[in-house]
C-alpha cells in the first residue's frame, strides 16, 4: 500500500525536524540568518532559530526546529537486510549436524590497527553477550579469535592455515573512513590471491551494515544489537548454498 | 534523609492558615454563581446544547438570571416545576429554551420540595460511584511516584495518539492541557473538539474519548493511567462535575492561580471552587493545586516561602470541602535559576520542606519551565536535576519536564525523552536518599529553616489582613488583583433565604459519613 | 567578500550536521531504511541513523547524522535587523528632551487570550528584566501596561483614549500561529478605523522577528534578549521620523 | 561527605603494592631498551629525521644494535665518540646515517667518560627548566577541578581550532588524542601532521604548534590551559621527553594499558614506563593512568576492586620513580551501567575511595563511555550524572563525557555542550556534599567497603603470584598477555656492566636534592 509520509511532531504529517549544526560564522542577527537559510537549503522551512551558542569567534553552534515538506513512500523504500533465516543456537547446531559432516571453523580478528576487541569477543568468545553466547559455545564450531591489531595478510593466512570456512572481521574505528581502507584492502588481497571464493567472508562493528558490507564485497554486515545466533544463522545457511553450488 | 525541624512553627502555620480559610469560608457560605447553579443542573443529569449551540446548563441558568430570581438558586426553580409539571430536568431545559415554559411563573412563596431533585441526583451520583469503583479495582496497580506528562495538540484524536505513546513509553497519567482562553468562557463547549490552540477544549465529550483511549491502554499495559484536565476558570465546579461523571483521575483545581493569572474575580472562584472541591472529595479525585505558577513570575528563591504558605492555605481550603489530605496535590516547582550557586542543594531544601509539611498530600512537582531556553541539551540537564530532586525528595505527582518547554508544546518524542530521563533517575538514585544525612547546620538545613520562618510570617500577616488584601498587595507572583474586579463577578450573588444546593448538602453527608 | 561554508563538526567545511524526526513507521530495519531515506531527501547524505526509538507500534523517533553538502554564501545573507541607533536609557531620555516638547504615552499589553505577562512587564515596569530597567522608569516616558488577555478592541480604544505615541504588543502563545491570526487582525482593525498613521505600533515576544514584524505590516518585532532600551532606542527614533514627515 | 574506612585495610593495600612493585623494579634496573636509549639521544640533543624520513634517534639505535653492542647503551657510544672526535651528538648522528662514522670502531675497554655528555644534557635540562618555569608563573591560576577535553580530529591545525574554541568556553586541560596506530609504531613520526584516524600523531612539532595556540589563549583568557598527549605504546620515553621539552602538562602514562589494550611486551614497556615517569617527575608533569579502561571491557560493578588495587600499584611504581603524590593522575571512571539499579550510589561510594584512598593524587575520572549509545539525549543525561558525581567527590582532573561519544571523536559543539553540563552541574552541586553525610551502614557505606576488601584480597594474591602471572591470568579487563609475547620484546635488552644512563641519574639526583 502506498501512503505518503512526513515527520510528525504533535500532528500527523505536520513535518516537524529538529536540527543542530555549527556554522563559520559570528553569533549575531546575521549568523542567525545564516543558519535559517541554511536550514532553507536543506528544504526546511518555518524554521525557527531557536539557540545559538558562540563556539569561538567565528563559529556558532544551532539548534533548529522547522517544517519538512518532503515527502516519502514508505513502500518505495527497501532495507538490504541479511535475508537468511534467523536461527536459535540449538537450530544452529542440528543444521550443520545434518547438512555438514565436519566442524565448521570460524576464524575472526579485529584488523588493522583497531584494538577494539568487545564486537569480536561479543560474537566468537564462550561468554557472549546481552545474555546471548558466543560462538565458541556452540557443537560443531569450532571459534578462533585471534584477538585486535590483526593485519590483513595475517588474517587470511591464519584463515588459510586453519582451513576456515567462515572469516570474521571487526572494525570499529570509522573516522576518515579507515574501516572502508581497511575493509577493501581485505577483499582486494583475497582477490588478487584468488582466495574470495574460499571463504563467507562477514564483517561487523558499531557503523556496519549488511548494506555497506554488500557494497564492498563481502558476503554479509553485522552492526549493533546483532549477536552470535544472527551471524551464524547466516553463515551456515551461506555456507550450505555455497557448497552445493560447487 | 529528614530535615529537623521545629514542628510547633509548622502548628502555627497551620493555625494561621485555617483562620485564614475560615474568613473567606463565611463569604463563600454566603454565595452562589452562576457556575455553581449550573453544577446542580448537570448532576440533575441536563446536558446538551440548543440549536444555538448554547449549553442547555446555561440557557437555564441565563433565564433564571434574565427572567427570575437567580438568588433562590436553580434547585428552588427546577423542584418547583417538576412538583408541577412531572417533567425531566432535561426536558425542562430544552423546554425553556424552546421559550415553552418561563421559570418565573414558578415563583411563589411555598417551600420547594428539594426532595423531588433526589431521583435525578442519585442517578448521577451512581455513575460517579460506578466510576469510583471502576478505579478503585486498578487503583493498586499503581505505583507512586507517577510520572505526569501533558498533551497539548488542540486535537482530541491526535491529543489521544500523543497519550497512547506515552503511557505505553511508562507515563501513569496524562493531562490534556486545555486551548487558550477556555477559562475565560462562562460556558463549556460540547462535543469532541480538534481546534484548540496551545491545548484541547476541554469537554464532556473530549473526556470520555480519552477516558476510553486510556482504558484500553491501560488494560494492554496492565497499569492504570491516570487522567487529568482543569477544573479552573469560569466553569470549575461544572468541569468537576462532568470530571467525577467521566472518571477523570485528577484535576488543576486552584482560585489563586484564576486570580492571579486569569484575573478571575475573587469571590466567584472561591465560591466556585468550594464546590469543585467537594465534588471532587465526593468523587475521590486529585486535585492540584498551582503555587508552582507562582515562581514563573517571581523568583523562586526569594519568593520560596509564598509557595509554602500558599500550601498551607489550600490545605485547610480543602480541608473546609470535607478532602481528604490523600487528595491533596498541592503544587510546588523547581524554578529554581540555574545560574544561582548551590542551586540543586536550595532547591532539595524546598522540596524536602514541603515534603515534611504535608507527609500524607500527594504533592505535585512541576519541572523547569520559566529558566528552559531554546538549548535543548542544557534543558535536558536541567531536567535531569529536578527529576533527581523528585526521586530524592519523594514527590508523588512528578510532572515531567520537557526539554524543549521554551519552544512549543511537546512533541511525541519529547514526551518520550522526558519519560526516559525520569526512569532512569528513579532507577539510579532509587536509595540514594536513605543512604544519606542532611548535617544540621548545613546550607539545605538552614535553608528549609528560613523558609518556613518566613512563611510563618507571612501567614500571620495574611491572617491579620485577610486575604484578600494579601492578593490586592500582590503577595503572591507579584501580581495584585482587587476584590471588586476581574472576570466573572456578575455571576456571583448572594444567597436568597430559600437557596439550596442540595448536591453539596447531599455530597458534604456522605462525605461525613464515610458512605460516599 | 563571498566565500562559501557548509556546517562544521571538527574539519573545515565538512557539513556535518544532526537531525531528529519521528517518523509514523515501526522501528525495524525498514523503519530505518525510512529515515535514512527521509534524511536523504533533505539532502543529507552519508546518513547514520544513531538511534531508532519506539515511540508506539506505529511510531519510531529517529536521531541522525550525517553530511550536507550544500553551501551558502554568508555575504548574499541579509538579516532583516531593527535599523535604529541603540542608545541607552539616559541618551534615550536626552533624545526625547530635545526632539519632543511633551512625554511620550506608550501603551502595551498582551492580547487575544494570551496570559503571558512576563515579556510585555520586562519591556514596560519599573523593574525590566536582566537589569534593564523598563520603560516606567524613563523619563519622558508614560508607560500605560494594560496587562494580559486585553481584546485588540480594548488596546485600540485605550491607546485613543490616553492619545498614545506608540502601541506594544505581546504574543507569546504561537501554537497553531494564533499570533499571526491575532496581529493580523490587530492591524486589520487599525486600518478599518483608519488609525494605522497615528501610532508607533510594536510587537515582541519569544517567537517574534523584526522580519515577521515587517511581513504582518508592523513598525518593528522584538524577540529575546531585547530590552526597554532597545524598544525605545527604535520608537523615539521611528517617532521622530514620523513627525517630521507630517 | 566521608567514608569511614578502616586504614589498616589501606595500609596493608600499600605494603602489598610496595612489595608487587619492587618485584617488577628488580627486573627494570637489570634492562633497557631501545625507547631508553633514543630518549638519551633525544636529551643529548638529537632531532630531525634523516633523507628517509627515519629520525636520527632511531638511525643510531639500530646502527648499534646491528653493528655493535646495544647491551653498553648509547651513552656508553657517544661519550667515545665525542672524546676522539669532538663532534656534537647531533653530528655523530648524522655522520651515523651518512655511514662515515661506524660505532663498532669506539668500542673498548676503557670505561667511557661519561661526564662528556654534561654540557649536552644541560642544555635539554635548562630548556626543560626554563619551561617549568614558565608553568609555575601561571600556575597560580589553574584552579581545580580541572575541565578536561579532547581534540581528535587528526590534523593538528583543526585541533587547534578546536581547542581555541574549547579553551574560550571554559576546558582547562586540552588532550590531542593520538591516532590510531601510533603507539605501535617503534619510532615517533616528525614535523606537523594533518592526516590521523581518531586522532592526531604525537611529534615534536605538533606538540610546539599546539602549545603555542595554548599559550596565546592562555593570554587572552588569563587562565593557564593545559595540554595532554600520551606517553604510551613502544616510544614511551621519547614522547615523555618530548614532553618535558615542550611543555606539556600531562601525559598518560601506564605499562598496563599498553600491555593489555595494545599488546606490547610487559617487560618492554614496565623498563620503558620507569624511565618516562622518572622525566615526568624531574619536568613537574602530572601523568594520567589507565584504569579506567578495565572497566570498558569488565563491568563497573563486579570488577570495582581491579581499579583500586591497580592505583595502590600505579601509586607505587611512580613512587620508585620519585614521583610526588601531587602528579599522580591515578584513573577511574564512571562506567556503570545506567541499567543498574543504584548505580549512582554505587558509582560515589566508588569515587569517594579512590579520594580518600589517594587524598593527595590528582585523580584523573573519566566519563560514561561504554554504555553511551546514539541516544544524544540520554546520553547528556548519563554525562550530568558523571559530572555531579565528580563535583561531589571532588575528583580533580575532570574528563568531559562528550554525548557523542557512540558516534564520532568530539564536534567543537560536543565539546561545548560537555562544557555547559559540566560547567552547570559545578554550581548546582558547589556546597552539596558539605550539606551531607553518607550513613554508616548505608548502601553506599558498604558498597566502599566491600570493594576495598576485595582490593585488599586481589593485592594479596598479586603480590603472592607477582604481577606477571596476574596479567597473564587476565584479572585486568580480561585480558590475558604473557611475558614472552607482545610487540616491542625485541626492543628489550640486559644491561652490561659498562651500561649507564647519564639521565635518569642526573634526574633521579636533582629529584632527591630537590633542586629539579
Ligand atoms: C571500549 C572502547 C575502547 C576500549 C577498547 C577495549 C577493547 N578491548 O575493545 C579502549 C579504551 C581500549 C579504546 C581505545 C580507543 N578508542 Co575506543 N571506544 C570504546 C567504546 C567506549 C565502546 C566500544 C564497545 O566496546 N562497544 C560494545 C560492543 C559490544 O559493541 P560493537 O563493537 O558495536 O559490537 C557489536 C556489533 O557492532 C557487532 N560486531 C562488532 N564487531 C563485529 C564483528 C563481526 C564479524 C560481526 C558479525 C559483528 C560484530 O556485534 C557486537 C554485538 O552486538 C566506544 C564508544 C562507544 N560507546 O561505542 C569507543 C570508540 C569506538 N573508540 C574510539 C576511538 C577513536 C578509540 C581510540 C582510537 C582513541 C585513541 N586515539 O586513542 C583508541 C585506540 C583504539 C584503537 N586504535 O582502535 C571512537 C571511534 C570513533 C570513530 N567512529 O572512528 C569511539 C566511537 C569513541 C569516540 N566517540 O571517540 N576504546
Ligand atoms: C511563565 C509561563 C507561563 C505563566 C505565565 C505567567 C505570566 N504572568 O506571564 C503561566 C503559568 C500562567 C503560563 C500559562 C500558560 N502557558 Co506558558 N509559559 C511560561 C514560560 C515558562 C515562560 C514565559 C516567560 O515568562 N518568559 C520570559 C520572558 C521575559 O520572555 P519573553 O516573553 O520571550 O519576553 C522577552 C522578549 O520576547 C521580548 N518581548 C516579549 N513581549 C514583548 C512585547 C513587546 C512589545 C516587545 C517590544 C518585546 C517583547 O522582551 C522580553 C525580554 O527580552 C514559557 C516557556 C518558556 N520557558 O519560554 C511557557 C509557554 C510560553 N507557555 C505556553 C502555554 C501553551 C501556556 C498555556 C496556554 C498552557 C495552557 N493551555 O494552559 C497557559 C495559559 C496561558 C495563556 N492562555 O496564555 C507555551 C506556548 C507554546 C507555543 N509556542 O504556543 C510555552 C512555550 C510552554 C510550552 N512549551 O508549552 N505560562
Ligand atoms: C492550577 C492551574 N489551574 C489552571 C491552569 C491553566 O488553565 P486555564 O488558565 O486554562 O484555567 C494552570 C496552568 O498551569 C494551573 O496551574
Ligand atoms: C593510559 C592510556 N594510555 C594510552 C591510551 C591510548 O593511546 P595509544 O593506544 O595510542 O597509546 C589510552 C587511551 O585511552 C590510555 O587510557
Amino acid at each position: 500500500m502506498s501512503r505518503f509520509i512526513r515527520p510528525y511532531g504533535d500532528t500527523m504529517n505536520d513535518g516537524k525536524v529538529q536540527l543542530s549544526f555549527t556554522l563559520p560564522v559570528e553569533n549575531n542577527a546575521h549568523g542567525e540568518a545564516c543558519a535559517k537559510a541554511y536550514a532553507e537549503t536543506l528544504k526546511i522551512h518555518d524554521v525557527a532559530v531557536v539557540h545559538a551558542e558562540t563556539l569561538s569567534e567565528e563559529y556558532t553552534f544551532f539548534v533548529v526546529y522547522g517544517t519538512a515538506s518532503e515527502q516519502l513512500d514508505p513502500s518505495t523504500i527497501k532495507a538490504t537486510e541479511v535475508e537468511s533465516d534467523v536461527m536459535d543456537k540449538a537450530e544452529i547446531e542440528a543444521f550443520i549436524e545434518k547438512n555438514f559432516n565436519r566442524t565448521l571453523t570460524f576464524i575472526g580478528a579485529s584488523t588493522g590497527t583497531d584494538a577494539h576487541t568487545v564486537g569480536i569477543d561479543a560474537i566468537m568468545n564462550m561468554k557472549g553477550y546481552s545474555g546471548h553466547y558466543g560462538l565458541e559455545r556452540y557443537k560443531h564450531i569450532n571459534a578462533i579469535n585471534l584477538g585486535s591489531q590483526v593485519d590483513n595478510e595475517a588474517l587470511l593466512e591464519a584463515a588459510i592455515e586453519h582451513q576456515a570456512d567462515v572469516i570474521l572481521i571487526s572494525q570499529t574505528v570509522t573516522q576518515k573512513d579507515v574501516h572502508i581502507q581497511n575493509l577493501t584492502a581485505f577483499i582486494e588481497l583475497l582477490e588478487a590471491e584468488n582466495k574470495r571464493d574460499d571463504f563467507i567472508v562477514i564483517i561487523g562493528g558499531a557503523r556496519i551494515s549488511h548494506h555497506l558490507a554488500k557494497e564492498l564485497g563481502y558476503d554479509a554486515g553485522f552492526g549493533p544489537k546483532k549477536f552470535a545466533f544472527h551471524v551464524a544463522s547466516f553463515a551456515v545457511q551461506a555456507l550450505l548454498e555455497k557448497e552445493k553450488n560447487v | 534523609m529528614k530535615l529537623i525541624l521545629d514542628y510547633n512553627i509548622v502548628e502555627a502555620c497551620r493555625k494561621d492558615a485555617e483562620i485564614i480559610a475560615s474568613q473567606i469560608q463565611t463569604m463563600i457560605d454566603q454565595h452562589s454563581t452562576v457556575a455553581v447553579e449550573r453544577t446542580i443542573l448537570r448532576m440533575l443529569g441536563i446536558d446538551g446544547v440548543n440549536e444555538f449551540d448554547i449549553p442547555y446548563v446555561n440557557v437555564v441558568v441565563d433565564h433564571i438570571k434574565s427572567t427570575a430570581d437567580i438568588r433562590k438558586g436553580v434547585a428552588y426553580y427546577l423542584a418547583k416545576v417538576i412538583e408541577k409539571e412531572n417533567l425531566t430536568p432535561q426536558a425542562i431545559a430544552e423546554a425553556i429554551s424552546k421559550k415553552t415554559i418561563n421559570l418565573a411563573d414558578y415563583d411563589s412563596p411555598e417551600k420547594p420540595n428539594i426532595e423531588l431533585l433526589t431521583p435525578h441526583l442519585e442517578t448521577t451520583e451512581a455513575q460517579i460511584r460506578a466510576q469510583k469503583a471502576t478505579r478503585k479495582q486498578w487503583q493498586k496497580e499503581t505505583q507512586f511516584p507517577e510520572k505526569y506528562v501533558i498533551v497539548a495538540t488542540g486535537n482530541i484524536y491526535e491529543d489521544i495518539e500523543q497519550a497512547i505513546s506515552a503511557a505505553k513509553k511508562g507515563a501513569d497519567i496524562i493531562a490534556v492541557i486545555r486551548t487558550t482562553g477556555q477559562s475565560l468562557l462562562d460556558y463549556v463547549p460540547h462535543g469532541a473538539t480538534t481546534e484548540g490552540f496551545g491545548g484541547t477544549y476541554a469537554t464532556q465529550e473530549n473526556f470520555r474519548l480519552m477516558r476510553k483511549a486510556l482504558d484500553e491502554v491501560s488494560k494492554t499495559e496492565n497499569r492504570y493511567i491516570k487522567l487529568v484536565n482543569y477544573a479552573s476558570g469560569l466553569c470549575m465546579p461544572e468541569i468537576a462535575a462532568m470530571g467525577a461523571i467521566e472518571r477523570l483521575d485528577m484535576m488543576l483545581n486552584d482560585s489563586l492561580y484564576g486570580i492571579i493569572f486569569r484575573d478571575i474575580n475573587m469571590k466567584r472562584t472561591f465560591v466556585d471552587q468550594y464546590f469543585s472541591r467537594v465534588i471532587s472529595a465526593y468523587a475521590e479525585i486529585t486535585i492540584n493545586t498551582g503555587e508552582d505558577n507562582y515562581l514563573t513570575t517571581s523568583d523562586a528563591f526569594d519568593h520560596a516561602h509564598t509557595v509554602i504558605a500558599s500550601q498551607f492555605i489550600n490545605e485547610q481550603f480543602a480541608k473546609k470541602a470535607s478532602m481528604p489530605e490523600t487528595l491533596m496535590g498541592l503544587g510546588h516547582a523547581y524554578e529554581i535559576d540555574p545560574n544561582l550557586e548551590n542551586s540543586f542543594s536550595y532547591e532539595i531544601a524546598q522540596a524536602q520542606l514541603s515534603r515534611q509539611l504535608f507527609p500524607n498530600a500527594p504533592l505535585k512537582y512541576m519541572p523547569p519551565t520559566k529558566h528552559m531556553t531554546g538549548d535543548i541539551f542544557q534543558g535536558t540537564m536541567q531536567n535531569t536535576l529536578f527529576n533527581i530532586a523528585s526521586v530524592i525528595t519523594q514527590q508523588n505527582i512528578h510532572l515531567l519536564g520537557m526539554l524543549t518547554e521554551a519552544i512549543h508544546t511537546p512533541f511525541m518524542s519529547d514526551r518520550a525523552i522526558a519519560l526516559n530521563n525520569a526512569n532512569y533517575m528513579y532507577k539510579a538514585f532509587k536509595d540514594f536518599a536513605a543512604t544519606i544525612d542532611i548535617k544540621e547546620g548545613s546550607l539545605i538545613d538552614q535553608r528549609a529553616k528560613t523558609v518556613l520562618n518566613e512563611a510563618k510570617q507571612l501567614l500571620d500577616t495574611i491572617r491579620e489582613e485577610g486575604l484578600f488584601k494579601t492578593l490586592e498587595k500582590g503577595t503572591f507572583a507579584g501580581v495584585s488583583r482587587k476584590e471588586t474586579q476581574g472576570k466573572g463577578l456578575d455571576g456571583v450573588f448572594k444567597k436568597a433565604n430559600v437557596y439550596q444546593n442540595p448536591v453539596i448538602d447531599r455530597m458534604l453527608a456522605s462525605l461525613k459519613e464515610g458512605t460516599s
